[in-house]
Parts: C-alpha cells; structure tokens; sequence
C-alpha cells in the first residue's frame, strides 16, 4: 500500500530526443562521471537491454560521461554485480530492470553517496529515482493495430479469422501488464477479436518463441506481439516464414524482418537511462522520484509503421495509421483509460 | 477449446520440427552411449556447430559449407572431450560438462570478436538449409499436406535415423561398437583396439553433434543466438536414456516430447496456466517411460515365470 | 612419493596449465593476463565483500556437490538436484512466510524439515522408477528438473505471487543471520559446512554409509549380504534431495529472503560438476566447490573491474574446469616412477 | 626352426605391489598339451595373459614359431595364431553366439557384416569337432559347457594354432569334461598346440603330455605325464601332502532345518525354471544337488535365499516360512549361504577382506555402536578368522581386488561359517579353487556338519558331491529326477539322471 498522489516527475516530459537535442553542441559537462549499468540479462537481446545500453551510449556521447556494463543472468549474478557497482564509486548505478528492486530496497540506503536509478518498476530511496512504463498503454495501441490488421484480408497472410496472438517471454506479472492492455485495445476496436496468449518460459530461447508463434498461425492468428526479449527474434522469424506478421517490442525492431513486421510497440528504455544519466550530469537528480513514462510522455509508443508502407505499397491500410493516432490522442485525453494489470500503474 | 484447431494435420509438422533437433542430440549422444561413453557433452557440441554454421554460412553464402564445418567444429569439440576422457583420464562427465561451459563461453566470444554482434546474430546474408517438398508426395492430398516444404535437414534426420540403427545393428563397425560398450575386455581379447573404438565414436559423435547444431541454426531457424540449444542438447541425452541407445526407440522418445509440446504449444491460447502447460511434455515423457519400462518388466517377469505354460 | 604432496603438486601444474591457455586467451585480445588474473584473483579475495560473494557462492556448492556424491556412492547419476533446490526453496518460502503461528527458532528448524521433506519426496519419484522399473534415473531427473522450475514458476507468478513486478514470493518472517555485509553469506555456510561433515562421517563410519558404499559398487553383493539394494538406493536418492532441499532452503532464508523465480539455476550443474571433477570424493568435493566459487565470483570480478568482456572471462573459466578435470599430471607422475623402478 | 611354438623366458610381470609372476619360464611344443598347474594366484592366469598380449612385460622374452617378440597385442597374439579361452568368459551377453565368435573377424560384405559366409565357416568347424552350438541364441540363454565350446569355436575360426585354456574344466559337469576332452584329443591329432590349466589333477594327468608347475609366481619345473603322479605334483605345488578323500564324519541327522515344499520359481531360461521341486535337509547331514550346470539349481539356492521369488509352494527353515521375508530376514532365520559366483555375490571386490567378514552382520553389535561402525572390532574379528580359515595374505585391511581365487573363496566360506546359522548352502564352494583351498574348505563343510548344521551342497564336481553327501538329489530341467542315498550312489547312475534319464519308482521323488 503505497500513498497515493505521488508525484509523477515533469522532468519526464522530455523525451531522449528532445534531449540529445539540447545536448547537441554542447561540451561534455559529464567528463569524469562514471556510470555502470547492471542488466539482468546479456545484452544483445535486440530488446530491452540493447535499448537501454542504446540509451546509455547516447549519453555518453553527448557528456562524456564513462559506462561500465554488467552482464549477468543468475539472481547470483546480479546482487553481487549491483553490490560490486554500490562499492566501486561510481557516481550513478543505473538498475535496469525490476530485478534489482529488492538490491535496491536492501542496501542503497548504506550508499548515500551513490545515486541510484531503477528502470522498469519504483523503488523508494533518498538517492533513487524510478522510472516506469506504461506499456500497457502502448500495448493498447498494438492490440488496435493487430485488430485491425487482421482484418484486411486483401493483404497476403491475412485470413479472416478475427484472431490475433501474443507471445511473451517469461510468466511474470509485468508482461500481463502488457497483455492487458494489449487485449483491451484489440477489444476495443472489436469485441470479437479473439486474443491468443502464449509464454515461452524462457528470455533467450528463439527457437522456443517460433513454435509458440507458429502454433498461433495455425489456430488461425496471422499477426502475433512478440513481448519476449531474446526470445523474440524467434517470433519475428517464425512471422516472415509462415508468411504472416508480428508486432516488435521494446526497440524499433520494424527493420529485422523487413516486411513481416507490423510495427513496434517501443517502449522507452533508452529515454529512462539516457534521463537518469542527464539528471546527474546535470545536476538535476532528485531523489526519491518517481517516472511514469506514458505516451503522452512518449515514453511508449508504436513505430511510424514506415518500414511496413514500403513494404506493402497501395495495400497498406493507412486507416490503421489514423486510427491508432486517434487512439493516441484519446488516451492522452484522458477518454480511454487502459487498464492495468493488478500492481501497475502511475499509483502503484 | 477448439479441438479441431489443435489436433490439424499442422499439429503432425510441429511435432516432427520440434523434435528433430532433439532427435540429433540424442542421436549424438546414443553413439557414445554404444561405447558405453556418457556423452554429455552434446548440449555444447551442438552449440559450436549451431555457431559455425551460422558463421560460415554468412561469410561464405553457402549453407553446405556452413554445415560442413559445423560438423567439424563439432569433431573438435568432441575430440577435446575424447582426449581429456581416454588419454588424460577425465571423468567423462565432468569434461562434457567443460565442454558445455567452454562451448556456451566461446560462440559468445566469437559472436563479439568475429561477428561484431552479441546476443543474436541474424543477418539477412545468412544462407538457410533449402526447404523441398519431394515432388511424389505433392500429388498424395494428405501427406501433402504434412510433408510440404521441409527443410533438408529435417528429412535428412529420417536417413539419420535409419542409418544409424543400421550401423549399430548391421555393420562390423556397430558389432564391435557395442562389444567395447558392453564388455570391453572381451573385445580388447578379440583383437579390438577399445580405445581407438572410443575415439571413432565420440569423433562421429562429433560430426552428428555438429549437424544438430546446423540444423538448429540454419534449418530450423536462420540466426544464432547465445544459448540457443537452451537444453536441448540434454534433452537429446534423456531421450537417448529413453530408447536405450536404440535410435528408433530414441527418436520415437523424442516425438512423444514433441507431440506434447507441439499440443502444449496449442493448448496455451486457451488460457491453461503457462507454466503447467509448459511442464507437460516433460510429466508426459516421464510417464511414458515409465510405463513403457514397467510393461517391459510385466513381460520379461511372465517370459520368465515359472507358471507359465511353456 | 607422499600422496598429499602428489595431489598438491597435480593441483598446481593443473592451475598453471589452465592460467596459461587462459593467458593465451586475453593476449588474443590485447588485454594484460596478469592484470586480468589480478582482478581475478582480487574479485574473489579483496575485501569484505568479495570474499562474502565467494562465500555466498561456495554455500549452495557445497550441499549440492554432497548431495551428488551421496546419490553417486549408491550408483545414482542425480541430475535432478537442481530440482531439489528449488522445491526445498519453494517450501521453505511458503513455510516461512505463512506459518507465523511458530515461535521464530521453532519456525527456521520447520522451513529446514520441510525443505528437506519435500525435496527428499522430489527425488523419491526418480528413485522408485530406477529401484523398481529401472527408468534411467539420469533421464528421469533431467526431465524433473524442467517440472520443478515450472511448478515454482508458477507458484511465484501465481498462487504465491508477492505482487510485484518480478515473479517472487512474499518475503519470510525468518532469515539466517548475515555477516560481512553487504555480500549475502550467512550463516548457512556453517550449516552447510556442518552439514558436509556430518554427511562424510555418516558415509565413512556407519552402518548407512557401509551400505551405501556396497550398493554403490555391487549392488547384487549386496543383496545377497542382506542390505537391500533398492531400498539404500531410494534412501540415499532422498537424502541426496535432501541436501538439495537444504540448500533450496539457505538460499531462500539466507540469501535473498523470498523466493526467486530460477533462483538455483545453476547452483544444482555446478555441484555436480564439483562433484563429477573429484569422481565424487566426499572429502575433496568442497574443496572443488570452493575453487568453483572461487572461479565464479573471480569472473565477476574481472567483469567489473577490467575490460576484459564476460565471454572471455567464462571461456577461460572453461578451460580451467576442463584442464582441471583431466589427471595427465598424476599419471605422469605415476609414469616416472614406473621407469626408475624397473631401472 | 626351434622345436618349440612358443618360448617365455625370464618372465617378470608386477602390479602395483603385487608380484605376479617373477621368474616365469615356458615353453610349448607342437602338437602336445601342456598343463600348466598352481596353486591360486601363482602366476598361471597372468603367464598366459601376457602371451596373449593383454598386458606389457616388465621384462623377459617371448619368442612364437621362434620369433622374437617384442611387444605383444592380443591382436597381433591373434595373427600369430595364438587363441585363449579365458577363465571367464570372454563373451558379450547381448550379443547373439555368431555375433561373439566373428567379433573382431568378421566376414565382411561392404560394410556389413556377411552372415551367410560367417556361419558357413562356423559350422564347419562344429561339424569337425562334432561339438553341439546353437549360433542364433544369445550367450545369457546357453549354458556355461555351450559358452566354453563357443569360445573354442571362436580361436578356432581365428586360425589358432596355438589354443590356451585357463581353467576351462571348472565349470563343466564330468559329461562335458568328458566330451571337451574329446575335441581336444581332436585338435591335437590336428596339429595344435595347447596350453591347459586346471586345478583338478586328475584331469591333468588325463589329458596333458607335459605338465610345468609355478608356486607364488615362480616356475618350480616340468615333468612329463608318464614320470609323474598326483601326489607328487601336489607336492611341486605346495610343497606337502594333500588329501582330497576326505573321511565323512558319520552323525545322526536330526530335525528338518530345511523343508521345501512343491516349489515353483521363475528361471533366466526355459530349462531352469523350477516346476516342483520338493526336498529337505536335516541337522547334521549333507544333501548333495548334482546336475548339469544350469539346470534349476542357481534359481532354487536363490529361492531359497531369498533371492528370487518362490512364485508357487513353500520353504520352511527350522520351521519357519520363508515366503515374504526378505534375504535379510532369512539370514535371520539361519541361513548360511556360499553363493556360486564369489565375485559378483560373496563378495564386494571393491572393499577390504575385513568389511568382506563382516558384510552380513553389519549393524550388529559388536560390530557396530549404534549407528556407528566399531572399526577396532571388525578388526579383531576378522584376525581371528584369517587365521582360522588360514587366509592369505594375513592382512585384513587389504582389498579383497588382489586375492587369488581360492583366498577370496576363503574370505566368503570363513564369514558364512562363522555366524552360526542352522542351514548352510554352499554353491559350488570349491570352484576354480586350488587344491589346497579344496581340501580345506572340504574339512571346513565336514566341521559344521558335525556340529549339527544342515548342509545343501550343490556343485557339478560330481566327486565332490560324492565324497561330502548323506543323500543326493539329481536336477534335471528344473525337476528332481532322482534322490539317492550316497551309498547307493555312483558316477554312473548320477550321471544318468543328470541328463534327464529315468529312475526306479521308488528314487524318484514324490511331489506332494
Ligand atoms: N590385473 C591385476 N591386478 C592386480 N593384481 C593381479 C592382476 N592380475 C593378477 N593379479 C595378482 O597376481 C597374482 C597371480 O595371479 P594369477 O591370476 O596369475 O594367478 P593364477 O595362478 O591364475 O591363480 P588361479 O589359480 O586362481 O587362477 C595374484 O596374486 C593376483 O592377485
Ligand atoms: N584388472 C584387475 N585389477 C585388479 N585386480 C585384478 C584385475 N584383474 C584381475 N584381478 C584380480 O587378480 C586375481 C587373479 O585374477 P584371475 O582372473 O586369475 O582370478 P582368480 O584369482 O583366478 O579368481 P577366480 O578363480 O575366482 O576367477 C583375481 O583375484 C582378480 O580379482
Ligand atoms: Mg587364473
Ligand atoms: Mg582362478
């Protein structure tokens, strides 16, 4: 039960573009600073951790700033890289997922030299800022996409079925945060829409997250989300083999499977950890802050749909295009609220 | 539910695409088995394979040779294992388990160092393993169906199979192959080297290793990612344990995990818990196993039972 | 020549022949070996909390690699410890989190029993199958191994969910004290360390270990003398879980305070790698986990503080398990002294 | 040409700190059968290993057809025409009878293997030596006698001139041995050489030309057979007297230790199963099973251990039913059992000859403090009957992995005798066993005879059943076809019911 009314940080108005704009030309004010990253993964997922290390690297060329990545993939791994962070003063240890929330809970009050940032869930510290995602919201906007999509039957692929799929990684509550919203949208735009949910119980096993796609073609879905980190690329190749189409995560993932691929439903990590660089080179840190980047914030969004245009020429329903801006505007309005999953949200 | 849309004809490939890389694996690690030779090493075999394969094919545009050497940096890998387990006297093991280490650790640093990517590496300059349909089964309506469009290595794995039980079972090779595995001393007294019997095994063994591997990367997906075995290497190992070394019974082990993963894989839409649709092929190989051994030993207890009418 | 001073000297040139295919490796790259091997060594030794991070990794090894041995001595290849794990953790996270009704101390010696209990049972299924069907227990705990994970998996996302944005448990009401903070060993090292003398004095000096040990090498012998060579299998299978279940049980209570989804990923292949290396000697096996715990935290170490990148960091620690499995230096050895005695 | 085939000189050959041979010397002639004879663990196994090339010399010569040979495989032993039957079999179980005797020869055709052509070649060598071998079985459904003649059969087709035979008499029944015999009369009119082994003397003096003793690994000398005799070979070997003709000790039997009431058991073969079978035993006497090896006897003794299950009837011990109990629980009952095959069953070859004496009392005081091992006396026993039952070496902390045969007979006959039970089973107690551990384990089954145990001997030394028992049964296909009481007795009438033959009414047992 956390108090509710909690501020939800202006600051975060500013997207990575914007800011590497205002970055652009200046001179590197973040030379010295050291920042390490701990992932709860490898990077080269093509995912998450690659746009947060994204993220990270525009940083450090617009300030200077000196990254440290680690790597690891054991719970083991990550208290021991977290710890090793804590004490090698570094001047900001960016967290880059929920996993390091009860690290964070357990032994950041010991460093109060340290700043400290977590992505992808909040953590309440002096010297901690949290930022989040709505991905729920930007999964609305894929499950509209997908709905709609699977409705043109005079693109190649595309039955009539009015079913579309979702695969994700692991069974953890975050991703039902996703799934929510991403049923939601796809109902809102039509209450028959039939939504197929798979995991495939693992991060990294492409293989795995192709079978599970392929099976949902079968069962009649010809556009599928992939929410599965490495194993996502196996999604995405199962789309382009079968014929049919996916929907890419977290990066702008439109380009590896040029043509099969919808859209990407891109979720700001890049933004967050290029943020939480800024506000310290900066000066701007303000601990125990919390983000929550929606996509009035921008910090969830789909892609232009471009890659895809190209690829279908005059059959590319541009009404899904509109719509989705449509839907856009709506939910910053206010007009739509997407659900969350229980446990998620600005007021979590 | 809709059981029409699980059990379709589709539901006969998936099972098929999804055991054959196991059905590698446990074809790897039932050579050494003969030799009476725990191979468990096959997981990171097969990981080196999966990556040169890849590797190759994309520097060099040619699947086969990306295949080729595949196998043979799968030979390597086993090579590594045969002289650590025959000449320095490692546990068979433990060394295997080194190799999965070694084997997980260096397609890692070859993906950074020579490939330039981390993590996933799927490039569109990857040239696949060809997809064929054979042209008399496009006429037959059904089998058309299941057999449309597979891909080289997954109809190979049929010859494999076959082959395999042949060299175990019909050739001089897989009679001495399995008189070193079951007694050794009687073949060394036979005039059999035991131990070059040994290297050939984990050496072909190798070879086969590296094919999975191949196949993993190149024919059944196009891309390499760190891991991506996840397992199956072992999973081959216990459906190697499941046919007894016996390919048939091996790959028919493979296609019960297969079968209830594929439905697992259907299932899922449905809302079933994922986790306990996950654990189902696992619970359903067990016990089919089981039964299938305790059944065994029904028989074997009345064959031998006295009572009985002669 | 002096057994122990054999095994030393095989330990040594093992480690340098290692240490130097390693170096191979980071000159490949441009680093410098002996900075790199600097790091390694001072990410496992330097400071309170790198020595605690070895010790935190060293605890679960060392049950786990006992607990392979145990099986082992009675002619079971227990794959499934890992299993064991995380059963006996899941356990003791439910117990501890929910049986609030006990006392404290009375509640930490529950979610021990219960740990054990249930993992013990865990590998009963496997034992069954093996004594009475003879299903390869190899096979059968492979395959456990995915069931377990998926059962807490499960658990974690669900039934026990905590609500937060990870798959975890609620926390425990009880926790195994910590020492040299902030790493998270605790007092399950001793515990563990306890536990393994007590399991190589139950294996060498009773009437348990005597059976076990003649299952183990000839089991119709066995029979034939009286001790039933199915029921010592099944029972050493449990205590094998057991142990597993224990360390499950330390990592949940001591470690992280919750259950973790895929905490023990690892922790059951490594013991039993600790274990395979030594060709399951009871008494040489911690300190096989200690040098694997060693490597471990050592490897983190040279990721945090050198930029020799983490491939090249688990490639050389490959390599060392490998060299270190192969006993060329003993035979060696044994080779040299074959040659002067016939001289 | 030198007129010998084969030439050891000077052979010298350790392992570890064993020394198994040290001074060895050999030599065989063309067209003899040569004995070589030992006590156990004299050397004999070992000289004839490293002739076949299965281990390096330390140090020696060997010269075949008079060719220096400086080191030695057993494929190039093979080449050069050497064959060896060891004393354990050296035949895959999985394998089919063919399959075993064209391993590592096969005939080939491409790559696989030409069976046709492989079984041709085959059955003309059993048709010459007119010997009885069934190609398709597999080698875990024929008998020991059948296994013997493949494994000739195998030197055989692999061109042998030269055929070693390491004991190949112990496990046959005196029919076999007769007709073993036979085919190597055969192959020596045929201009082979061979080499026997053999504890039996008499068997020795039947069959050999010459006949080369060695004693703790060295060679003590070579007699002919016309200048010899059984004592004083008996004497090369162990330096003193044997007497095998043991007097019986005359006792009263007493109650029925052992009743075994119309038993039906599950067997490995058709033949061995056991359909009916009712007998009993008495304190103070010996009941002798002969029978062809393989005929019922291995599952009835395993029945009655506890060791198989009794699908149909019951076995009472001192009146106690032995239906549902465990090996354990019968043990308890007092059973005493020397089981056929000391190396897999009577023994733990991976532990010492101490926790060997003691593996069936294990948790019993004074062996144990509670849970806990009590070392000191375990010690202090397994002294006492080390020197009782004269087991040698005298060290019981040694593992039992080096003892020759007849000491690791010892170390299973001395634990079984000393705990005392009411019925003692010994299966085939003195096989492959030197003399000297014969008469001793001979004197040991009298001793607890007199002492009023029950003892079922089952063996297929149809002298040693004849020289131990009160009353003998004959087995046949798992069938009692005769009881006799031993003074009627005779190799011939035994002999007779063994393979399967008729007798009067009155000896033939009743099945209720
Ligand atoms: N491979 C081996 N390793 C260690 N010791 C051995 C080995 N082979 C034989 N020995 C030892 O060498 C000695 C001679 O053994 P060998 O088998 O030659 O005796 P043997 O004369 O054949 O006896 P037996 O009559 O019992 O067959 C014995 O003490 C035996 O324990
Ligand atoms: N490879 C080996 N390592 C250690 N000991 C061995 C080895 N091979 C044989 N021995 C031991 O050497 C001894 C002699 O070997 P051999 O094969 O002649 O048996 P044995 O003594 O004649 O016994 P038996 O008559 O019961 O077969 C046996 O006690 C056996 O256990
Ligand atoms: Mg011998
Ligand atoms: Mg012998």
């Amino acid at each position: 039960a956390k108090e509710a009314g909690k501020t939800v940080e202006a600051t975060a108005g500013t997207t990575a573009k914007a800011a590497s704009e205002n970055g652009d030309g200046k001179e590197k004010t973040g030379a010295g600073k050291r920042v390490c990253i701990v992932y709860s993964g490898n990077l080269g997922d093509k995912s998450y951790n690659d746009s947060c290390n994204e993220g990270a690297k525009e940083a450090a060329a617009d300030y200077g700033v000196e990254i440290k990545n680690l790597e690891g993939t054991s719970a083991e791994e990550w208290e021991a890289n977290f710890l090793s962070a804590c004490e090698d003063g570094y001047d900001l240890v960016i967290c880059s997922s929920s996993n390091f929330e009860e690290y964070m809970k357990e032994h950041c009050a010991s460093y109060p030299n340290v700043k400290f940032a977590i992505i992808d869930t909040t953590v309440e510290g002096d010297n901690i800022v949290s930022i989040s995602f709505a991905q729920n919201q930007g999964s609305f906007l894929a499950g509209a996409a997908a709905a709609m999509f699977t409705q043109k039957t005079d693109i190649e692929g595309v039955n009539p079925d009015k079913i579309i799929g979702w695969v994700g990684g692991m069974d953890i509550p975050v991703l039902h945060d996703f799934f929510t919203g991403y049923e939601q949208g796809a109902k809102y735009i039509d209450p028959d829409i039939k939504v197929l949910q798979s995991f495939a119980g693992t991060w990294n096993d492409p293989l795995k997250g192709k079978e599970l796609t392929l099976a949902q073609f079968d069962q009649g879905a010809d556009i599928v989300m992939n929410v599965a980190s490495g194993t996502g690329p196996g999604i995405l190749e199962g789309a382009k083999e079968a014929g049919k189409y996916a929907i890419g995560v977290d990066l702008n993932q439109d380009n590896d499977q040029p043509g099969s691929i919808l859209t990407s439903m891109v979720k700001r990590v890049d933004t967050a950890c290029y943020l939480a660089i800024q506000s310290v080179v900066e000066g701007t840190f303000k601990g125990n802050s919390t983000s929550y980047l929606t996509i009035k914030e921008e910090g969830v969004g789909l892609t232009d749909f471009s890659v895809m245009k190209e690829h279908l020429g005059d059959k590319f329903p541009e009404d899904i295009v509109e719509k989705v801006k449509e839907l856009e505007e709506k939910i910053v309005s206010g007009e739509i609220v997407v659900e969350n999953y229980t446990g998620f949200g600005a007021n979590k | 539910m809709d059981l029409g849309k699980i059990f379709s004809v589709s539901l006969i490939y998936a099972t098929f695409r999804s055991a054959t890389p196991i059905i590698y694996a446990a074809l790897c690690a039932a050579i050494t088995q003969q030799a009476d030779i725990l191979n468990i090493g096959t997981e990171g075999i097969m990981l080196t394979g999966a990556f040169a394969a890849v590797a190759v094919s994309y520097l060099t545009g040619s699947w086969l040779l990306g295949v080729v050497v595949a196998m043979i940096a799968g030979l390597i890998m086993a090579m590594i294992m045969a002289v650590g387990h025959i000449r320095y006297k490692a546990e068979i093991c433990a060394i295997g388990m080194g190799i999965n280490l070694f084997a997980l650790a260096i397609t890692k640093f070859l993906l950074n160092s020579a490939l330039g990517k981390s993590g996933t590496f799927s490039e569109p300059g990857i040239i696949a393993i060809p997809r064929v349909s054979l042209p008399f089964l496009a006429k037959v309506p059904f089998l058309k169906e299941i057999f449309d469009n597979w891909c080289i290595t997954e109809w190979f794995v049929i010859v494999l199979i076959i082959l395999v039980w042949f060299v175990f079972y019909k050739t001089v090779w897989g009679l001495r192959l399995r008189a070193v595995g079951q007694f050794p001393m009687a073949a060394q007294t036979a005039g059999i080297n035991v131990n070059s019997m040994k290297y050939r095994a984990i050496a072909i063994s190798g070879l086969i290793g590296g094919l999975a591997g191949a196949h993993l990367s190149l024919g059944y997906s196009k891309m390499f990612t760190e891991n991506m075995t996840n397992a199956r290497g072992f999973m081959g190992v216990a459906a190697m344990y499941f046919g007894g070394a016996h390919p048939i019974l091996t790959a028919a082990g493979c296609l019960v995990f297969g079968l209830t993963d594929s439905i697992g894989a259907r299932l899922q839409a449905y809302g079933v818990p994922s986790q306990l649709v996950l654990l189902m092929p696992y619970v359903v190989t067990i016990a089919t196993l089981a039964v299938s051994m305790a059944s065994k030993m029904a028989r074997e207890k009345k064959k031998k039972s006295a009572l009985a009418k002669a | 020549m002096n057994v122990a001073v054999k095994s030393i000297q095989k330990i040594l040139l093992t480690m340098l022949l290692a240490l130097a295919i390693g170096a191979l490796f980071i000159l490949f790259i441009g680093e410098n070996p002996l900075e790199a091997y600097g790091a390694l060594l001072r990410g496992a030794f330097n400071g309170k909390l790198k020595i605690g991070t070895t010790l935190a990794s060293f605890t679960p090894l060392l049950l786990t690699s006992c607990a392979f041995a145990v099986a082992a001595k009675a002619g079971a290849f227990n794959v499934g410890v890992e299993g064991e794990v995380f059963l006996g953790g899941i356990t003791a996270a439910y117990i501890g989190i929910n049986w609030t009704f006990l006392p404290a101390p009375v509640l930490m010696i529950v979610c021990f029993l219960g740990a054990m209990t249930v993992a013990a049972l865990w590998a009963l299924i496997p034992a069954v199958l093996k004594a009475y069907y003879r299903v390869s227990e190899v096979c059968v705990t492979i395959l456990m191994n995915s069931v377990a994970l998926y059962i807490t998996s499960y658990l974690v996302s669900g039934p026990m969910s905590a609500g937060v944005a990870n798959a975890q448990s609620l926390p425990v009401t009880v926790n195994l004290p910590q020492f040299m903070k902030p790493s998270s060993v605790n007092a399950g090292l001793f515990i563990a360390l306890i536990t393994v003398v007590f399991m190589i004095w139950v294996l060498n000096k009773t009437t348990f270990g005597y059976k076990v040990k003649t299952v183990g090498t000839n089991p119709s012998h066995a029979e034939y003398v009286g001790i039933s060579p199915k029921k010592i299998f099944i029972q050493s299978m449990m205590l094998s879980g057991a142990l597993g279940g224990m360390a499950g049980c330390i990592e949940v209570l001591g470690v992280h305070g919750y259950f973790l989804n895929n905490f023990a990923a690892g922790l059951g292949s490594n013991g039993m790698l600790a274990s395979l290396i030594v060709k399951n000697n009871l008494i040489f096996a911690p300190f096989m986990s200690f040098f694997l715990a060693v490597l471990k935290s050592g490897a983190m170490g040279m990721q945090q503080s050198t930029g020799v990148p983490k491939s090249i960091v688990d490639t050389i620690t490959a390599v060392f398990i490998i060299v270190a499995t192969m006993e060329l230096l003993f035979q060696f050895k044994d080779k040299k002294n074959k040659k002067e005695k016939s001289k | 040409m030198s007129e010998y085939v084969i030439e050891m000189k000077d052979i010298v050959k350790s392992f570890g700190n064993v020394h198994a041979v040290r001074n060895g010397q050999f030599t065989l002639k063309k067209g003899e059968i040569h004995s070589l004879i030992g006590e156990n663990g004299a050397g004999k196994s070992t000289m004839m290993k490293l002739l076949y090339g299965m281990y390096p010399i330390d140090d020696g010569s060997i010269r075949i057809h008079g060719d220096h040979i400086p080191s030695i495989s057993p494929k190039i032993a093979i080449e050069k025409g050497i064959g060896m039957v060891h004393q354990e079999f050296m035949l895959v179980n999985e394998l089919t009878v063919l399959e075993n005797i064209i391993l590592g020869f096969e005939p080939r055709h491409g790559i696989t293997i030409d069976f046709d052509k492989a079984r041709k070649t085959v059955e003309q060598y059993i048709n010459q030596y007119g010997m009885d071998i069934q190609l398709g079985k597999k080698i875990n459904q024929i008998s020991v006698g059948e296994a013997q003649r493949v494994e000739i059969i195998k030197t055989l087709t692999r061109g042998a001139n030269v055929i070693i035979l390491d004991e190949p008499t112990a496990v046959l029944t005196p029919q076999e041995t007769k007709q073993l015999f036979v085919i190597l009369q055969n192959l020596r009119k045929d201009g082979k050489s061979l080499v026997f082994i053999s504890h039996k003397l008499n068997e020795v003096m039947e069959i050999s030309d010459r006949i080369s003793v060695m004693r703790q690994g060295n060679y003590i000398g070579s007699v002919s057979k016309e200048e010899t005799s059984p004592a004083e070979l008996a004497k090369m070997m162990i330096g003193r007297e044997v007497f095998l003709n043991i007097e019986k000790t005359q006792t009263k039997p007493g109650e029925k230790v052992l009743e075994v009431k119309d038993v039906w058991v599950s067997g490995e073969k058709e033949i061995s199963k056991i359909r009916g079978v009712s007998l009993d035993v008495r304190a103070g006497e010996i009941v002798g099973i002969a029978g062809i090896d393989g005929n019922g006897q291995s599952e009835l003794i395993e029945a009655i251990a506890g060791l198989r299950q009794v699908e149909k009837g019951s076995v009472l011990l001192d009146g106690k039913e032995l239906g549902g109990l465990s090996p354990k629980q019968i043990r308890k009952a007092g059973l005493s059992h020397i089981p056929e095959d000391r190396n897999t069953r009577g023994l733990n070859r991976s532990m010492s000859i101490k926790e060997n004496l003691i593996a069936v009392q294990v948790g019993e005081a004074p062996f144990c403090k509670g849970v806990v091992r009590d070392d000191k006396e375990t010690l202090e026993y397994a002294k006492q009957l080390s020197e009782v039952f004269d087991i040698r070496p005298r060290d019981p902390e040694i593992s039992t992995q080096s003892l020759s045969g007849g000491n690791a007979q010892k170390v299973v006959v001395a634990r079984e005798v000393s705990i005392g039970g009411k019925l003692l089973v010994a299966s085939q107690p003195t096989r492959g066993v030197d003399i000297g551990a014969i008469e001793s384990i001979r004197k040991i089954l009298q001793e607890v005879k007199a002492k009023g145990m029950g003892v079922l001997l089952v063996s297929a030394d149809l002298e040693e059943i004849l020289s131990l028992s009160d009353r003998i049964v004959v087995m046949h296909e798992g069938r009692i076809t005769g009881r006799l009481k031993a003074e009627d007795a005779n190799e011939d009438n035994l002999g007779l019911l063994m393979m399967g033959g008729t007798a009067s009414a009155e000896e033939r047992g009743s099945t209720t």
